[in-house]
């Protein structure tokens, strides 16, 4: 692929250990904003979905608020994905490493990253958490207008909003579980949150997780043909 | 050092992923026991009733109307709630769609709250006193009596007519009124009289 | 109303025709359904719109609108030519055996004695031959063939099955249907009911078309019984009432006449009304018109009234003409009139030819309105666009709109369609500044008194003389008015052996005790009884049924005499049994009259008399043949309307009735067929009242806006949408609304050609909640029945297009 | 004629029926009185109706609701829909029956049924926003309820209507404020021909046999109560004169049941989602267990330092 892994704001500093800025400040908001959007609609859907949960609407200020504020909220999270997505997705497309990686994914599950074969500024897992989240959120929008009540309820007859609030609450389901992988994935590796909180990884983080991303950043070009010897 | 921190970060997002069920556990579970189902309290208790007659079609179905206190003008009762009699033999306590709606007659927003007069060529209606009104129509028709009475005809019967003046009498008044109404118009001497009867 | 509301549920066969039922009385309808439910009737509605009473009706049949007569007289040839009718009953309680007099004859539509020129009959030769003994000739084997049964059965025979569809595009079988279920009545064990309302009532034929259906009541013995009747649904919640007050341009309480200016004294006016009886032992109840006309003059001057001057016979005004509705707005419109004063009226709405009205009322020196909501007619003068386009600036007439109490705020007494007299009692005081009726009409009174008083004036007589002894001058309590209604002794009456029968200053228990000399006053003779020595029977409230045949004696007062069931002695024999158990009524055990009613007879006049059960007519029988009593004739013929899409198949030669009234001026204001092709018919909607409950929240809810009934045909035809916006014209103006496309009206073949009707319903006008919309009366013609006067409201000539939607 | 109530007390009655009554609570689980109340159903028979909207009046007045002056759209029915504000609506179709050739105008009260199977208080995620009492009413509980407008999709006659106003859902409440002082709903009690008739169940099913006889001897064979068993029946019944074509009378449901849909969504779908939060959850603790972290070995930190020497000291020497 042509515009190579490098984001702008990318930057290695010299020293030790190297550190390298892998995410600006605006993006890191962004991602933050989605985030909490994220986890405030959870709690407010799931506070719909079933009784047992309903005592979350307390922390909206109850059950009419949750009604009126968990649409909002996902309009609020679709503009901010929206952001990442504008930011991110040209690292997210697929290159034919994705396959070599694919086929030895047991490796990359067991810790052996260093056994992987190089990816670039996002390894393979990442980029089906990206385009998975693009899906479901579309899904999420279109369905959630669809039983939005209080503006749009005229626009639907009874059976489009019935499938509408089942595929709503199916998607919600499947998105926290990919969050949840997304998460944990985050904490898994050391270091990989510092990321997204200070915006900056050290390069044993980049050379072990990124390392095409790294090289680039390093020589500033874009070549796929890895340099120097792999790491023992 | 970044990992301690981050360290420290993911207990701190821990917490607040207890969070919610601490509030829980501090009773938000608790909500829907407080409520208890409301059944609308209802709403004729303590009212006055009265037996009428709906003033639509010749069914004359009976009515009892049901009255409190005003709030707007205290002292004074206002009708709240009409509904059949079902002592009634005629209608048993059914209405009709006029009938069942006739507290929004009652209380209508095109009710003559006033009395109202239009001065000739105006373009409006302006309140007046009752006083005011019930002298000038008496003035008018005197006038009108004295100018066009007729007490004889030209054969010289006594014929007592004033037939330039025209009375239409309304079939939803009472048999009372009725009954004034003719005493007045034929006091008069009016020959213009007449009631919805033919049409 | 001939029987009630709750003896409908004694009918075998219900017959809706000339009304709807089920929309304009819905729960007097309630008897309807229950006959069906609880004793499985029949229920037919012949309509020209499939209504809201044909959705629950076993059978349906479409006609034009305005020829009803030819359908009924249809039905009556059926009963005739297949001697389908209740023999004894005719032979015994109608004039069918009564022979006519030579001279009578029916040709080419017109009866003996025709006046071209005047539009009006002669009608000497309409009537019995009286034999030597001085009373009518009968033939009781009904041969002779001028007896009135022959005559009939010569007169109708054109009316065949074939013709009736020709005339009124009634489908045959459907026609035969109806006037095979009237004969299954025609058997004294089965009853069939008639409702009708405006819609026989509002034609220039109206009167006849009643008369037909009457007739077929008659010949079936349908008359007298329970179950049976011709029932008219009157419209306002009291217009029986005020109607039998008189408060119209010809009548005195209790349908005596007003005097007229060929009637210079009392004796010259009670003359002509006391009949004397037709056949030997008849009851002639007329006979008594004396006692309840000084009675009433007693009630109206009290103390001033005197043997001397005639009771005060002469301070009434004496009628020249007659000023129905439709005079008094051609007088108006003519600019003869100079006041008006509408209580409780909205005569803008309700008048034919609304140009022609508002022309009138522009008129006029002055308008006074006394209604609880604001009218139409109260704001004639105000610009509301299309719908009511008029220059304020050059309409001179002052107006009083003046607030008056709603029915739920004052008392008194009401008398519904089956004419029981019941209380209602007052829920609050007046809203607002609003007056009670009486309030106004006192305080209108006396003031006009204090100004003669004060200044003198024409005509301060006969104003002087009227009584006006309340307890409160200001304030007549409803009660003691209704005490005048019913009348009391003046003097002891004495019997005729002395013995006091009612004390001076008691109420009359029974018109019976009125008296001629004076003794007595009671200006409604009718309602004499209704508070009597026992008080105030209106405010009665017992609702048992103790016949069980849901007849409620005790629940208020049934004039005359708290009857239910008028001619009851009818559902007996002549030899007074029961004609049916099924339909047992009123008979003779032996000694008197009994049953579940009061006697419409004397109560102990043994059979064997032979004194007819009509008591109110000299011949003791009642009418197939009308004598004088009707303007067209005496027995009805199909005049078509005066704006017919045919010329009367019949006679065509015959425009509209021969002898309606049309006003200098107005007969160019009729439509042709050629230019105006479509039948209009007007009605009332269910969810509304006349032209009140367009201000009515609720209601204007429920049917918010005027619109036109038409056929999915005429739709086609014309291009016409549903819910699309239509022009509707006729000669006399336009209106504007939205298409109602329906199955529920149909093309009819007329004389082998294709008429549409469209409805409309009148409801809606420009003051209100509801939609505002041209009064619908923009459309009708001004002209009315022959006899009463009631305008042409259902059979018109209109046009139709689709249009874009109103300039606002 | 069904005997009529008599004329309502003016004097404070205790409500006959409340909480200790209650069958079903939404989003709550509460145990049922284990004595049930006589059930009451209210009996529309369509073939006494006139279509005169007494009910719809008598409904507003008695509910103190007031709808808006609508317009004619060329058709009969006003309000066109059911509204916040209108409960119940008078619906007509036009039928030419082709048996008889004759026009049948069919008309029918609408309004909410009173399923036995509630779907609307199933689909209800507010606790007790909607209660079924043991007498077999069905009532909204105004002050619990969110406005999600989940009942409108649980419900299989499409009754409820949420405000624009106030975000609430309404329906008809079949009086409970009358039927617990002992009167029958508003709208029963106006109907002048008695189409509306009020009592227990069981009376208004013998009432509805001695109609449907009628209704066969005046020739509709297929006369019959609908009383749909797909919501284990309703307290609000219909006779009608073509029982085996419920959907003529302007689309009232042959068989009507709550959707299948709903029933996935308020079923299946909670258990399975929660299972699969669970097992990624689980999944995720286990694989940290079993594979440790991913951590960044020094010469990781190494080989990083390498690169960035490199290449940065080509780009400094010129």
């Amino acid at each position: 692929m042509k515009g190579g892994e490098v984001a702008s704001g990318d930057a290695i500093h010299r020293g030790d250990p190297v550190i390298v800025d892998r995410y600006k400040v605006d993006a890191r908001i962004n991602h933050w904003l989605t985030a909490g959007s994220f986890v405030l609609l959870a709690l407010s859907g799931l506070a719909l979905f079933h009784p047992s949960l309903y005592f979350l609407t307390g922390l909206f200020g109850g059950g009419s608020w949750t009604r009126a504020i968990h649409p909002w909220l996902g309009t609020f999270l679709f503009i901010g994905y929206l952001g990442l997505f504008i930011r991110f997705w040209k690292y997210n497309l697929w290159t034919p490493t994705d396959g070599t990686w694919l086929a030895k994914l047991h490796v990359f599950l067991r810790g052996h990253e260093e056994d992987m074969p190089e990816v670039g500024r996002y390894n393979f897992a990442q980029k089906c958490v990206f385009w998975s989240m693009t899906a479901f959120i579309l899904v999420m929008i279109g369905t959630g207008l669809v039983i939005w009540e209080q503006y749009f309820a005229a626009y639907t007859t009874v059976d489009q909003k019935r499938l509408a609030v089942l595929v709503h609450s199916m998607c919600a389901i499947v998105m926290i579980c990919i969050v949840i992988v997304h998460v944990y994935g985050a904490l898994w590796a050391r270091g990989t949150l510092t990321a997204m909180l200070k915006g900056r990884v050290t390069g044993g983080w980049a050379w072990r997780h990124h390392r095409k991303w790294l090289r680039e950043l390093a020589t500033g070009k874009s070549d796929q043909t890895p340099r120097g010897t792999p790491a023992e | 050092m970044n990992m301690e921190l981050s360290r420290r970060q993911f207990l701190a997002g821990s917490g607040a992923g207890l969070a919610g069920t601490t509030i829980a556990a501090l009773g938000f579970g608790d909500v829907e026991s407080a409520h208890a189902v409301s059944i609308r309290p209802f709403k004729l208790a303590q009212t006055k009733e009265a037996r009428s007659t709906c003033p639509y079609c010749a069914v004359s179905c009976g009515m009892v109307i049901f009255s409190a206190q005003s709030k707007s003008a205290p002292g004074k009762m206002e009708i709240v709630h009409i509904e059949g009699d079902a002592d009634h033999p005629v209608n048993r306590g059914t209405l009709c769609p006029k009938g069942s709606a006739a507290l929004d007659y009652i209380r209508s927003e095109t009710r003559v709250k006033y009395p109202m007069y239009r001065k000739p060529g105006a373009n409006k209606f302006e309140r007046v006193s009752w006083d005011f009104a019930m002298e000038r129509i008496a003035k008018l028709m005197k006038d009108d009596r004295d100018q066009n009475f007729i007490e004889k005809n030209n054969d010289g019967t006594t014929v007592n007519r004033w037939t330039t003046m025209a009375f239409l009498s309304g079939s939803s008044c009472t048999n009372e009124t009725g009954w004034l109404t003719w005493k007045v118009a034929r006091g008069l001497g009016l020959l213009q009289l007449e009631n919805q009867a033919r049409i | 109303m001939t029987n009630s509301w709750t003896d409908i549920k004694n009918a075998d066969v219900v017959w809706i025709m000339g009304g709807n039922a089920a929309e304009a009385h819905p729960c007097g309808f309630k008897w309807v359904t229950e006959a069906k439910a609880e004793r499985g009737a029949k229920l037919m509605v012949v309509d020209p719109r499939f209504t809201r009473s044909a959705a629950v009706a076993d059978h349906y049949s479409p006609i034009r609108p305005g020829t009803d007569i030819a359908f009924l007289s249809g039905v009556v040839n059926y009963l005739l030519s297949n001697d389908k009718i209740h023999k004894e009953y005719v032979r015994n309680y109608t004039n069918a055996a009564y022979i006519v007099k030579e001279g009578y004859a029916f040709n080419e539509g017109l009866f003996s004695g025709y006046n071209e020129a005047n539009r009006s009959y002669d009608r000497s030769s309409w009537e019995y031959e009286i034999g030597p003994d001085g009373f009518a000739v009968r033939d009781l084997t009904l041969e002779n063939p001028r007896s009135v049964y022959q005559l009939m059965k010569q007169h109708f025979s054109v009316y065949t099955p074939e013709t009736v569809e020709r005339i009124t595009g009634s489908p045959k079988d459907k026609f035969l249907k109806v006037a095979d279920w009237v004969a299954s009545t025609a058997t004294g064990d089965r009853a069939m009911t008639i409702m009708y309302a405006l819609g026989w009532t509002q034609h220039s034929h109206g009167a006849q078309n009643i008369r037909t259906a009457a007739m077929i009541q008659l010949l079936c013995g349908n008359i007298g019984v329970p179950g049976g009747g011709i029932n008219a649904l009157r419209g306002h919640s009291n217009v029986q009432g005020i109607t039998d007050i008189g408060t119209l341009t010809a009548s005195l309480p209790g349908y005596l006449a007003m005097p007229t200016d060929s009637e210079p004294t009392l004796e010259s006016h009670l003359g002509k009304r006391t009949f004397k009886p037709l056949q030997a032992n008849q009851t002639s109840y007329w006979q008594n018109y004396r006692k309840f006309y000084v009675s009433f003059l007693k009630g109206m001057y009290g103390e001033k009234a005197t043997k001397e001057n005639e009771f005060g016979y002469n301070w009434l005004p004496k009628l020249d003409v007659a000023y129905d509705c439709l005079r008094m707005f051609e007088t108006m419109y003519q600019g003869k009139t100079n006041g008006l004063i509408c209580q409780g009226f909205n005569p803008l709405m309700s008048i034919a030819h609304t140009k022609k009205s508002i022309a009138g009322l522009s008129k006029l020196k002055f308008l006074v309105s006394i209604d609880p909501i604001e009218t139409d007619t109260a704001r004639f003068w105000e610009n509301h666009g299309e719908y009511n386009d008029v220059d304020p600036a050059k309409i001179q007439t002052e107006v009083f709109m003046l607030p008056c109490a709603s029915f739920a705020e004052e008392e008194g007494s009401l008398t519904n369609s089956s004419r029981c007299v019941s209380w209602k009692w007052a829920a609050a005081e007046p809203y607002h500044e609003s007056w009670r009726d009486a309030d106004f009409l006192a305080d209108l009174f006396l003031r006009i008194r204090k100004l003669y008083e004060k200044d003198g004036g024409k005509g301060i007589e006969p104003l002087m003389a009227v009584d006006w002894s309340y307890k409160d001058p200001l304030h007549p309590h409803a009660e003691e008015v209704l005490k005048e209604l019913n009348g009391k002794a003046l003097v002891d009456l004495k019997d005729g052996e002395g013995k006091v029968t009612r004390a001076a200053g008691q109420q009359l228990a029974s018109f019976a005790e009125m008296r001629d000399d004076g003794s007595t006053d009671g200006v409604q003779w009718i309602y004499t009884g209704v508070f009597g020595p026992n008080g105030n029977l209106a405010q009665r409230r017992d609702n048992s049924d103790p016949s069980g045949m849901n007849v409620y004696g005790s629940w208020g007062f049934a004039w005359p005499a708290n009857r239910r069931i008028l001619y009851n002695r009818a559902s007996a024999d002549p030899d007074g049994k029961p004609w049916s158990e099924a339909k047992k009524y009123v008979f003779w055990d032996g000694a008197k009259w009994t049953g579940a009613d009061i006697p419409d007879y004397v109560p102990t006049l043994p059979p064997s008399r032979g004194a007819g059960p009509f008591i109110m007519n000299p011949e003791g029988v009642s009418r197939l043949f009308a004598r004088g009593m009707m303007a067209e004739g005496p027995f009805p013929v199909h005049y078509e309307p005066f704006e017919a899409p045919v010329a009367n198949p019949l006679f065509p030669k015959i425009k509209g009735n021969p002898v309606a009234r049309v006003f200098k001026g107005d007969m160019e204001v009729f439509g042709t067929a050629k230019e105006f092709p479509i039948v209009a018919t007007t009605y009332r909607l269910v969810e509304h009242f006349h032209y009140w409950t367009k201000g009515v929240h609720a209601n204007a809810v429920i049917q918010p806006e005027f619109f036109v009934e038409i056929s999915e045909e005429l739709a086609r035809e014309k291009g016409i949408t549903r819910g699309g916006w239509v022009r509707v014209w006729s000669n006399r103006g336009a209106v504007k609304g939205k298409a109602v496309v329906t199955k529920r009206l149909k093309p009819l073949k007329i004389d082998g050609k294709t008429v549409h009707t469209v409805g409309m319903p009148l409801n809606y006008g420009f003051i209100g909640e509801a939609k505002k919309a041209s009064p619908i009366n923009t459309l009708t013609p001004p002209v009315g029945d022959a006899n009463s006067q009631t305008p042409e409201f259902k059979a018109f000539l209109v046009d139709i297009e689709p249009i874009s939607g109103p300039v606002a | 004629m069904f005997p009529p109530l008599p004329n309502p007390t003016t004097q404070p009655v205790p409500p006959k029926f409340g909480d200790k009554d209650l069958l079903r609570r939404s989003a709550t689980s509460i145990t049922p009185p284990e004595k049930r109340q006589t059930e009451v159903a209210k009996l529309i028979d369509v073939s006494k109706c006139i279509g005169c909207k007494a009910c719809q009046t008598a409904c507003l007045e008695w509910n103190d609701l007031r709808e808006e002056v609508g317009v004619n759209t060329g058709v009969y029915e006003n309000p066109h829909d059911l509204t916040p504000a209108s409960w119940t609506l008078m619906r007509y179709a036009e039928y030419e029956n082709p048996q008889t050739g004759n026009l049948e105008w069919l008309i029918r009260k609408d309004g909410c049924m009173h399923c036995e199977d509630p779907g609307c208080l199933k689909a209800c995620p507010a606790p007790g926003a909607i209660v079924q009492y043991s007498n077999g009413i069905v009532d909204f509980q105004k002050e619990n309820c969110i406005g999600c407008g989940y009942c409108v999709k649980g419900c299989p006659f499409n009754i409820p209507r949420i405000s624009k106003v106030d975000n609430k859902a309404y329906k008809c409440s079949l009086c409970s404020d009358r039927v617990a002082v002992g009167q029958g709903p508003a709208c029963q009690k106006a109907c002048p021909t008695q189409a509306i008739v009020f009592g227990t169940k069981d009376e208004m099913k013998k009432w509805a046999d001695k109609r449907i006889a009628d209704l066969k001897s005046r020739g509709f064979a297929n006369a019959g109560l609908y009383d749909p068993p797909g919501v284990k029946g309703t307290h609000v019944m219909y006779v009608l004169h073509h029982a085996d074509k419920p959907q003529l009378y302007s689309g009232l449901p042959n068989n009507p049941a709550i959707s299948p849909i709903v029933e996935l969504w308020k079923g299946m779908t909670r258990y399975a989602g929660f299972a699969a939060i669970g097992a990624f959850a689980a999944i995720s603790v286990l694989h940290r267990v079993v594979a440790g972290r991913s951590v960044v070995s020094a010469d990781d930190e190494r080989n990083a330092k390498m690169l960035a020497d490199k290449n940065m000291m080509k780009e400094k020497t010129p």
